[in-house]
């Protein structure tokens, strides 16, 4: 796949930058507004895509870049469940329990521990998706050949 | 180098329009998704931001924003006319567009504005040549219709943008 | 005991996500950690089955205690039935990681096989502990979606379109389940079981209850293959790598299907005597027509997985008669009996059908082909897989002293008992048949001399691959002394007291 | 009462597709087309007449919220489809690298 024309390539380097910004308010405040890990998340792998589609498969590596981002994946979801046995081991020793100080409501430091599970999903929904979009656009190229 | 700082503070001012606040906790959460944005997509981002930083460019821009608007609303009506007049007098085609534009942020916001005025839609670029899709062609002239489709924003945009 | 709980989920999930982070660097470390890890689960499973005094065992996630007697938090329940599915899991899926050592290597990306593997246990020891109806949907979506990835692990023709077959009922399925839970959820204002089997029990049955349980039977039917909806099942299982047709055969199709009704019916809902009928219905008719369908197969693991479904119908069936017999308020000692054999048998085909999916398996590995025509004078030259292929054939036709006997002679007793003459006929006449099918299977694959191919240079399979034939033979022997007075009433006897009586399930959760 | 019988009626349209088309993406799509009809009706149930967003105001103590577990339902179940269909197309593609076609009257090597 070659990319798009040049006012698609402009405007994709323009603002996919934004939209990633875009999407790390919805994962940070999702404990605040609706929202949270994984619209954000959908929200960063759009952002990549975006930039993948404009530019064409060609231009990118994207071999390199769907082991790298099953990688993150794979990482992102294991420090999730790892925030979550965290528990285990101090203050309640409950699965899940939430261990971090409650902070005052509407602060965007608040809520103990559920922006940091926001964010960690949050990145495990953008890297999954941005993989799962890889492997059927490297899938595609491979027939092809 | 520069086009990550020039992410950066545009992502941060973006942060701040967004959020509104201007308590110490979303400042630094902003800086830091700012720090993030321009690390990750700061190689992505336009190659030459040097004109970002020279101020009489933000003063032509705000002209353009007033020239614009006022070209869109003599559009609108003329729009408006051609459909709600009974005979409909639209005589729909498209044109090749020659420009004086050399870079391509500038053509692509050219593009944009013409895409933005309602009766004309650009369809492509391919080299100096931008194709419009418009709804009533007057004259077969290249030079009179280019300058009727971009000519009032192009030399704006030469400001702006080169 | 409580705190143990959720190591069940949580160790394999994390082993599962460690594979896919350390197994690229690590030479080898998914085949060492998945049986280390798969044996931990089992011997705790075991410890608990085994310390277990007819109690219920919860977890509230996040510690949010009950307000006003309204359960909120998302529970684990670890009752006498549910630990005997969590053995079965983590012992079936400890042997075939064993397997899987050898027979895997043909294979490429083994890191996403054990971590599939992982996340199939995860998700199926969820359902068995969930006390949630939606998280119960969740870790069955988790255990089944892994199932479709590992059907379709060898990518070729057949497995890729079996794969398909499967997602796409597979996801009808779950979509009917969804929406029945969707509904139990609008009637009740409630998703924690004990709660909706409190409300459930405190008024009377309505036409829209009857639907909901309607749409339960068909949508775990589809899960478990029974008859009218087991389409999908002789090509999943066939097509699948032998450990995953061992474990989806074995384990997947009994936790996702057959414990979640057998749980919903007997917990939550006042069963009406009609519904218990039709699911006895149900149950013999997958019964008859499996083995109907599996006399003519040629291919092996086409041959297993249609005894399967009628394996499963012997379970479906006489739990259907214990609720029956519940639903008239008679004989309650007959429906004990009808339960023990259900959950009995349910057990041994969970070894015996492991074993014979694993046989395959070998046979396959050697000679590549599953043709019985193509096979013969096997025995000579694989001496352990055929004395255990016969061991786990003569254990599944039922004769004694193998497990299989045991469980279907206790099922077709309360048949008898409970005056349903023709179901144990039939039980009968289907336990002959299958007798004649495996009898057909020995002879073809072991005993005949070959025709296509010289069997000289064939060797028996590698020792991994070895051990979990050799302890899942050993298992079938052991299992029969289930039906012995005392060990039954310690293994067996907890999970039939939290079915008959499933007040105590609702008090332990709820504490009225 | 109208809602639920439109959610029906899509549930419908989906099984129709399914059944009647030939096309793997087709059946993906009609599948899909069926799952939502199951979400949108689970969101449905949530709703409570004049009832709003489910975000707790102090200020405020007596207004009335829309139930908010449906909605946390459905956000699971969304992403339970996304990896679902995500699976199914993975499947498809393959298959039509196989067999170099998408109809399933040509991809039958299964039977009985």
């Amino acid at each position: 796949m070659k990319g798009m024309s040049i006012i698609v390539k402009k405007v994709a380097q323009l603002i996919s930058g934004l939209i990633f910004l875009y999407g790390i308010y919805i994962i940070t405040h999702g404990h605040l507004t609706p929202g949270g890990g994984f619209a954000g998340g959908a929200i960063i792998a759009g952002a990549y895509i975006l930039n993948i589609l404009a530019f064409g498969s060609d231009a990118m590596n994207l071999k390199n870049k769907e082991q790298g981002s099953s990688l993150s994946e794979s990482l992102a979801i294991f420090i999730v469940l790892m925030l979550a046995v965290f528990a285990l081991f101090i203050g309640s020793k409950i699965f899940f329990a939430n261990y971090l100080p409650k902070g005052q409501l509407g602060e965007i430091i608040s809520a103990g521990a559920i922006p940091l599970y926001n964010i960690f999903i949050g990145i495990e929904v953008a890297a999954a998706i941005i993989t799962i979009f890889l492997a059927l656009v490297i899938f595609k190229e491979e027939v092809k050949k | 180098m520069m086009k990550y700082i020039a992410i950066f503070i545009l992502s941060f001012i973006f942060w701040i329009l967004l959020t509104f606040s201007f308590s110490i906790s979303n400042i630094v959460v902003g800086i830091a998704a700012a720090l993030v944005t321009s690390f990750v997509f700061g190689k992505y981002f336009l190659k030459h931001v040097r004109p970002f930083l020279q101020i009489q460019r933000y003063y032509w821009l705000i002209i353009y924003l007033f020239i614009f608007t006022w070209e869109c609303i003599k559009a609108n009506f003329d729009v408006a006319y051609r459909v709600l007049h009974p005979a409909m007098p639209i005589k729909p085609g498209i044109v090749k567009v020659k420009l004086g534009l050399k870079t391509n942020i500038a053509k692509t916001i050219l593009a944009n504005s013409i895409t933005m005025t309602p009766g004309t839609i650009s369809v492509d670029i391919v080299g100096d040549e931008i194709y419009v899709h418009w709804i009533y062609i007057s004259t077969d002239n290249v030079e009179e219709y280019s300058q009727k489709i971009a000519g009032r924003f192009e030399k704006y945009i030469k400001k702006i943008f080169e | 005991m409580n705190s143990l709980i959720p190591l069940f989920v949580i160790v394999p999930l994390a082993t599962s996500f460690l594979i896919m982070i350390l197994g690229k660097f690590i030479n080898g470390f998914q085949k060492t950690i998945t049986p280390l890890v798969l044996l931990f689960l089992t011997v705790l499973s075991f410890y608990c089955l085994l310390n277990n005094h007819s109690n219920s065992y919860t977890y509230a996630i996040g510690g949010w205690e009950p307000i006003d007697n309204i359960p909120i938090a998302i529970y684990f329940v670890m009752d006498g039935f549910s630990l005997i599915l969590l053995c079965i899991i983590s012992l079936i899926g400890f042997l075939a990681s064993v397997y899987s050592i050898s027979y895997i290597a043909k294979f490429t990306s083994e890191n996403n096989f054990y971590s599939l593997l992982c996340l199939m246990i995860t998700g199926m020891s969820g359902v068995v502990l969930s006390g949630d109806l939606f998280n119960l949907f969740v870790f069955l979506e988790i255990s089944v979606i892994s199932s479709y990835a590992l059907v379709a692990f060898g990518t070729e023709k057949e497995e890729l379109e079996a794969s398909f077959k499967y997602q796409v009922l597979g996801g009808i399925a779950s979509f009917i389940i969804l929406f029945a839970i969707g509904l139990i959820y609008w009637r009740t204002k409630t998703l924690n079981i004990a709660d909706i089997s409190a409300l459930f029990h405190s008024h009377e049955t309505s036409t829209f209850d009857l639907f909901i349980q309607i749409l339960l039977i068909s949508g775990f039917g589809l899960k478990a293959a029974m008859m009218p909806f087991h389409a999908w099942l002789p090509d999943a299982h066939s097509s699948a790598p032998s450990p995953i047709s061992a474990m989806l055969s074995g384990v997947l199709i009994k936790a996702v299907g057959i414990y979640v009704i057998i749980r919903l019916f007997f917990t939550m809902f006042i069963v009406s005597e009609e519904i218990s009928l039709l699911i006895t219905t149900l149950g013999t008719i997958s019964m008859v027509i499996g083995v109907l369908l599996a006399i003519g197969q040629w291919d092996i693991k086409r041959l297993l997985a249609y005894h399967s479904i009628s394996q499963m119908g012997y379970v479906v069936l006489s739990i259907g008669i214990g609720l029956v017999l519940l639903a008239r308020g008679v004989k309650p000692t007959v429906a004990t009996l009808a339960i023990a054999g259900g959950l009995f048998h349910m057990v041994n085909h969970a070894v015996f059908k492991g074993l014979l999916f694993l046989n395959a398996g070998a046979i396959e590995h050697r000679i590549n082909t599953r043709n019985l025509k193509e096979m013969g004078g096997l025995s000579k030259h694989m001496p352990v897989t055929s004395g255990t292929s016969f061991i786990a054939s003569m254990a599944i036709s039922g004769i004694p002293p193998f497990n299989g006997f045991f469980s279907k002679l206790i099922i077709i007793i309360a048949a008898v008992q409970a005056k349903f003459y023709l179901v144990a006929f039939l039980a009968v006449f289907v336990s002959v048949i299958t007798l004649a099918s495996f009898l057909k299977f020995q002879r073809y694959a072991f005993y005949n001399k070959s025709e296509h191919r010289s069997t000289s240079k064939i060797k028996e399979v590698p020792f991994p691959m070895l051990f979990s034939m050799i302890v899942m033979g050993i298992l079938c022997l052991a299992f029969s002394l289930l039906a012995f007075p005392g060990i039954r009433e310690q293994i067996l006897g907890p999970a039939i007291d939290v079915l008959t009586n499933p007040n105590q399930y609702v008090q332990t959760i709820i504490g009225i | 009462m109208i809602v639920y019988i439109l959610c029906f009626i899509l549930f419908l349209v989906g099984l129709y597709g399914l059944i009647t088309r030939r096309n793997l993406i087709k059946i993906v799509i009609s599948l899909s087309i069926m799952e939502f009809s199951v979400f949108l009706f689970l969101v449905i149930i949530g709703y409570i007449d004049a009832g709003v967003a489910p975000i707790v105001e102090l200020s405020n103590q007596n207004v009335i919220y829309v139930d908010p577990l449906p909605q946390a339902m459905v956000l699971t179940a969304i992403v339970i489809g996304l990896a679902t269909t995500a699976m199914l197309l993975a499947i498809a593609i393959r298959l039509y690298r196989k067999y170099k076609t998408f109809d399933i009257r040509e991809i039958n090597n299964l039977r009985g």
